[in-house]
């Protein structure tokens, strides 16, 4: 048993850090400093400056096309993007079609489709969630009708994630509705651009707009884009829920988030001195650093036990899920502390500029709050907590479904 | 020991409730949000109209004589519907300082205007460097000719880009955190010398810096004996934590039957999502912790008027504690039992979430009143 | 409304508190302080006292002998003794078959046991629980048949409180094994000097011998001892649950944790003063304080509702249980946290003396991890905390059975 | 990265497994428990015979020459059976200082009879003016001819009064919390002028406080050079939490395992009470608390070998922090969980629950090392 990892890979871990600080535009790495989005340009840009790399798919095979890394690596990998902070790839194309083309797809759609989906050239979103079928997924409804060598489909899809931005969508579609729950249903590709096919924007409480709704009125899909049997859509489904889940802990990103309330802190004051020097503070920010240790080898455990059994899932990433989201979360809160009341002014990203006065003192706060805003979601989407903890209970300790 | 409303009280308490029900439905919130102020100036009427503006002032000066406890009915009124309108800086806020320390005369030249909705005062609390001391005030107040000259910056001023008068406190003497020293100002927004910033803030009010560059300011405008401000504005600060007490009270009330309305409505797995036990313990711990901040919201309209300052203020702090504590528990358990729909601005869970959070965020978060309890 | 305690009240605050002073004996007084146990004697030596005064039944009204205090008189008198702290009148007495004896009793059963049972002439315990009915109460199967006047029980009662002081206990049994759960029970009061009984000791965790398991073999119980109608028992059982709940957040007995914590954290070194002067202590310390005034509160704001409403109990007093019970566990462990090392020796109460030496200089520190493990259970007995936000959750907020 | 165990360590966690399971038995805990010394020498040489004591020391000393990862698999055996031996203070703690500080000489006199568990030696960590501060020592060495003079006193030492040697740090030079001037001395139960005071503990184990008065130790029985022996000290404390780490997640699988059956087998309401969702989510919290704490378990093994004493002690500090979290979660649900019976003496949970509890009360608890973090 070593739990230090090899020279190899700290060797990597300083070579992507050393590339991050060459190649990552200053422009982006700024704005990820400040938690501000980046414009779909940025995210193409640096998505190309990895994919030129070879780093845009850090969890694919060298057969697609991908770097071939250890599960180790690629945990390296997205701790050094989490902590720089740089973008990750964007996880619809390279995490999830890319590995279901892959998967599942034909020679042909993987020869065509897997480098466009590395460089971006489209950009995916996922269509899975609707409007009745959240955790329970299987209960969707939107019906795709086969017309000769056609799917005619009608539904409602939320929580598109980038939606607007993108060029095609893959979906689970019900094209057998006499089938059970779980039959019956097709992994679909759709281009976002197909008649009858409408996006609708849902703004976030962080005032972002990065989730639509899409509205399918008779959409017109070709069977060619079908990928995998029809009616055993579901094992598609299954098996991105099922995927990796390297880095889902994201302790890079609370630790960056630390780090920023440490920042913060050291500048606004407190009693006598200044925030960071209170006993309270530090002490809670060491109370989250201490997880944090413990949550990093919790990872290491689960990713040294995908490398033993050939990335079989984990029901142990749910800790992973569980326990990250519930640092980033109380990370944030620290950080929201820490600005106190400078956290209240809401310009700067969003809103239209000050004619009268361009920019004040605290502008750097304005992406704060917005920050523990919306990572109220990490405990919802992906798997909430409830779900994750069922899971806990049901699949690893045995206890009555 | 009564916790009994009065006959009267029932009758105001059902006035605000129909008000705010009828004109503060979450869509037309939006729509009084839209205007260029961020609130609304008719709804701003209505509560002129029925006596709300002038609720904490002396019958003498056009008020109406009413006590914390009536304030604290409409504030949680006003959290139910995530009201938007100025009253907790004009009619709390302003109104504590001006009948603590404003003349006679000034009471009866300000209050009228007040009452009738015509003036909107905000209460300049902070200084950037001051974090949530009250004592801690730079800007300045120079004697010169007939009055005084004030400059220094004051941020984060509610409805400061909307209102008509400020309250500005400033150091006519002594050193940066002295409790001497610091003279309350009437400033009205036209002043030469005053600028404002204003901006939305996260909670989806406005607010505004003022940045004062050599303002004169008569000397009739002075609030009270120069130097001797402080005590008063540590009173209007107990009085707005205790409003804030209430509106927290609404807020959480809201979110609670948002929460138990959507658990008996969203199916999920063939029944109601309110069937699974998980969920059912969350809501009853959402519950639990309303009902301590109710209590707290009680205590905070009752220790108010304790005679003691330090008694007042640990009690208020003690108030702020809590309402924090169970603000944010019942708002972050009504985003996860909403699910995605809790995330989203077209859900009225996710304002009340945020209105929540920055209530938090102002007049001193849990940790400062913690350490100043922790202190005594 | 008027949230202050009226002049009156308070006067009865400060009698009840000189006569405390006056009253409760020394010897009484150290054992409580320090959390330690009582004698049989002591205990019937105190609820005498209590007795000459009129004060020994304070939820009795004075038709049954008791003083005829409102609610919020009950109130203060119980705080005032946990504060002091001394201890309360025994509850099986006074708060349960007494209040049943007034209640379903007939005048004979009144007349002679009422007077009786207020001066601890004869001590009660309780026969609900069994080794297979807790929570689930209804589900228990110790059986009484009918033999002319006589009813022949057998079965096996858990969770007797002082059973093995006790003089007479009152059981729920099973008289029709026909009838459904609820139905067929009745309230039996049995000599615990009868053949056939025998109690047999449960030590808990803190050492201590209060609770046993109560034995029934062919145990003859004349049908006189039968409070109300055969088969109705149910209805008494539903009368002592749901009766009152007054000091059921017992914020006194919090009060007290916290200020024996804040002696010894005042002799304790932490660092180069004292824990006292620990910043992170003293806010642990506020912490509490914060939520016992606001639970106060909300004490205050369920008897008042009581006083409105004939003593109906108020199904609010699940919160009082729930909180309370979690701010005593957290004082309790704040106690421990003070203590720290000195905690360990568990010499004193419960030890023979040591022979070679007769006390360590840190005996008076013995009671305190004791205090911290049996206050685990506080959360179990008398309606789990998760059976009151069963309660909470549905008698209070609708949400499905 | 490799989180395999060498099949040489697969032995290893197998005998001491198999060890446990056969001789610790809740009921044969105690009978063990009700010797005078409050455990069992017969166990103890079957812990000896099979090589369990020898193993941290060097093979050249009489010793195994394992390593951190292997005492971890042997504490957590010990924590799952809730064992009673010495094995914390005499092959952890005593055995980390004679490695550290001890020469040559000494290790070869003194591996041996513990290795063949005929000598149980205590380390002496604590006064009682200290709580948990290793430099904070008023025990007195003073030179005399030949020797030392011990004056002083040592608290809560396990095993105490059983051990037949004690590792006594005093100060040879030096103020009360200097970390210069402590030197460390073997101790004879039976020297002259060594009183002991033998006590049970709350979790079931027993201790004793040393009163030395004018004990002579000659100059051979000091370990390491005078006035240098806090290192070797912080060294031994460190190695103690790693074991108490491994102790502890042995008793929390216990816990969760009990627990989990409990769920699957308790009856109410018509079925296991393990169906109620509640239920089910706290005991996936608990486990997701013990698999953090099990992690910090391997990451102390890893750590006691960092060479930068600082960065050690930092690490081993993170770790007393997380077990002790995740110890007293998981020990308080395991009793609310199984109800009455989980208050009681009679059920195993009861006992875990209360080592877990003392765990963290010694060797600095979750605030004493939480604090020591906050200001690095």
């Amino acid at each position: 048993m070593d739990l230090r990892f090899t020279e190899e890979e700290r060797a990597f871990r300083l070579e992507v850090r050393r590339f991050l600080q060459e190649q990552l535009p200053r422009g982006i790495h700024d704005k990820m400093l400040e938690h501000r989005s980046l414009t779909k340009e940025e995210v193409v840009a640096w998505q190309r400056v990895l994919n030129r790399r070879g780093w845009a798919t850090p969890s694919w095979p060298r057969e697609w096309g991908g770097p071939g890394w250890t599960a180790v690596q690629r945990y390296i990998f997205l701790d050094e993007l989490h902590q720089f902070p740089a973008p990750e790839p964007v996880s619809f194309n390279v995490s999830m079609i890319g590995p279901v083309i892959g998967t599942f797809g034909s020679p042909e759609q993987k020869a065509r489709l897997l480098p466009r989906i590395a460089n971006l050239d489209d950009w995916w979103c996922q269509g899975f969630s609707e409007p009745g079928a959240g955790s329970d997924l299987a209960a969707l409804t939107t019906s795709a009708v086969r017309e000769g060598d056609h799917y005619v489909v009608n539904g409602t899809k939320m929580w598109q994630g980038m939606g607007h931005r993108a060029d095609w969508m893959f979906a689970l579609v019900r094209t057998d509705p006499a089938a059970r729950k779980q039959a019956g249903i097709s992994f679909l590709l759709i281009d976002m651009k197909s008649p009858g096919l409408t996006v609708q924007p849902i703004i976030t409480i962080d005032g972002r707009h990065e989730v639509n709704t899409v509205f399918l009125d008779n959409v017109r899909v070709p069977v060619a884009n079908r990928v995998h049997e029809e009616n055993r859509g579901w094992d598609v489904a299954k098996f991105l829920l099922g995927n990796e889940r390297t880095g889902i802990a994201r302790i890079g990103m609370s630790k960056y988030l630390l780090r920023r309330a440490r920042r913060i802190a050291a500048e606004v004051p407190s009693g006598e001195g200044c925030l960071a020097d209170d006993p309270v503070f530090r002490r809670r920010a060491a109370e989250i650093e201490v997880e944090l240790q413990a949550l990093e080898v919790t990872q290491m455990r689960v990713l040294a036990g995908m490398e033993a059994h050939s990335d079989k899932p984990d029901p142990r990433s749910s800790i992973l899920k569980v326990k990250g989201v519930e640092l980033r979360q109380a990370a944030s809160e620290l950080l929201l502390r820490a600005a106190g009341p400078l956290a209240l002014p809401a310009e700067g990203e969003f809103d239209p500029p000050n004619p009268v006065d361009p920019a004040a003192d605290t502008e750097w706060a304005g992406t704060i709050a917005p920050v523990y805003f919306v990572l109220r979601a990490a405990s919802i989407y992906g798997g909430s907590t409830e779900v994750q903890k069922n899971i806990l209970a049901q699949a690893v300790l045995g206890l009555p479904k | 020991m009564d916790f009994n409303l009065s006959e009267e009280q029932n009758l105001l308490k059902d006035a605000i409730d129909k008000l705010v029900l009828k004109e503060y439905g979450f869509e037309q919130r939006r729509r009084h949000a839209a205007h260029a102020e961020g609130w609304s100036r008719t709804f701003w009427a209505q509560l002129a109209e029925q006596g709300f503006l002038a609720l904490p002032f002396a019958a003498e000066h056009g008020g109406l004589g009413y006590g914390p406890v009536e304030l604290m009915l409409v504030m949680e009124a006003l959290g139910r519907g995530l009201v938007l309108e100025p009253y907790l800086t004009t009619v709390v806020g302003a109104g504590a300082v001006l009948r603590q320390a404003a003349s006679r005369a000034q009471l009866e030249r300000m209050v009228p205007p007040i009452a009738a909705g015509e003036r909107v005062v905000a209460l300049a609390l902070a200084e950037i460097q001051a974090r949530y001391e009250l004592n801690d005030v730079l800007t300045t107040a120079s004697a010169a000719p007939g009055g005084y000259v004030l400059s220094g910056t004051k941020v984060v001023v509610t409805h400061g880009d909307s209102a008509d008068l400020f309250i500005v406190p400033a150091r006519t003497a002594g050193g940066r955190r002295d409790r001497d020293g610091i003279s309350l100002f009437l400033v009205p927004a036209g002043a030469a010398g005053l600028r404002r910033r204003g901006y939305r803030t996260q909670d989806g009010l406005r607010a505004a810096d003022l940045i004062l560059d050599q303002v004169r300011v008569p000397a009739d405008d002075m609030l009270g004996a120069a130097g001797q401000g402080l005590p008063a504005l540590e009173q209007a600060a107990d009085a707005v934590i205790a409003a804030v007490a209430a509106e927290s009270v609404g807020c959480m009330q809201a979110l609670l039957d948002l929460t138990v309305d959507y658990l008996k409505q969203r199916q999920q797995f063939g029944g109601p999502i309110g069937r699974f036990q998980a969920l059912q313990h969350r809501a009853a711990e959402m519950l639990i912790e309303l009902e301590q901040a109710r209590s707290m919201a009680l205590y905070a309209a009752l220790m108010l008027q304790e005679p003691d300052p330090a008694g007042r203020r640990r009690a208020l702090s003690a108030v702020k504690v809590q309402i924090g504590k169970s603000g944010r528990f019942v708002a972050q358990q009504a985003v996860q039992l909403h699910g995605g729909i809790g995330v989203t601005e077209e859900y009225a869970v996710g304002h009340y979430f945020k209105r929540l959070s920055m209530m938090e965020a102002q007049f001193g978060d849990g940790d400062h009143h913690l350490a100043r309890l922790a202190q005594a």
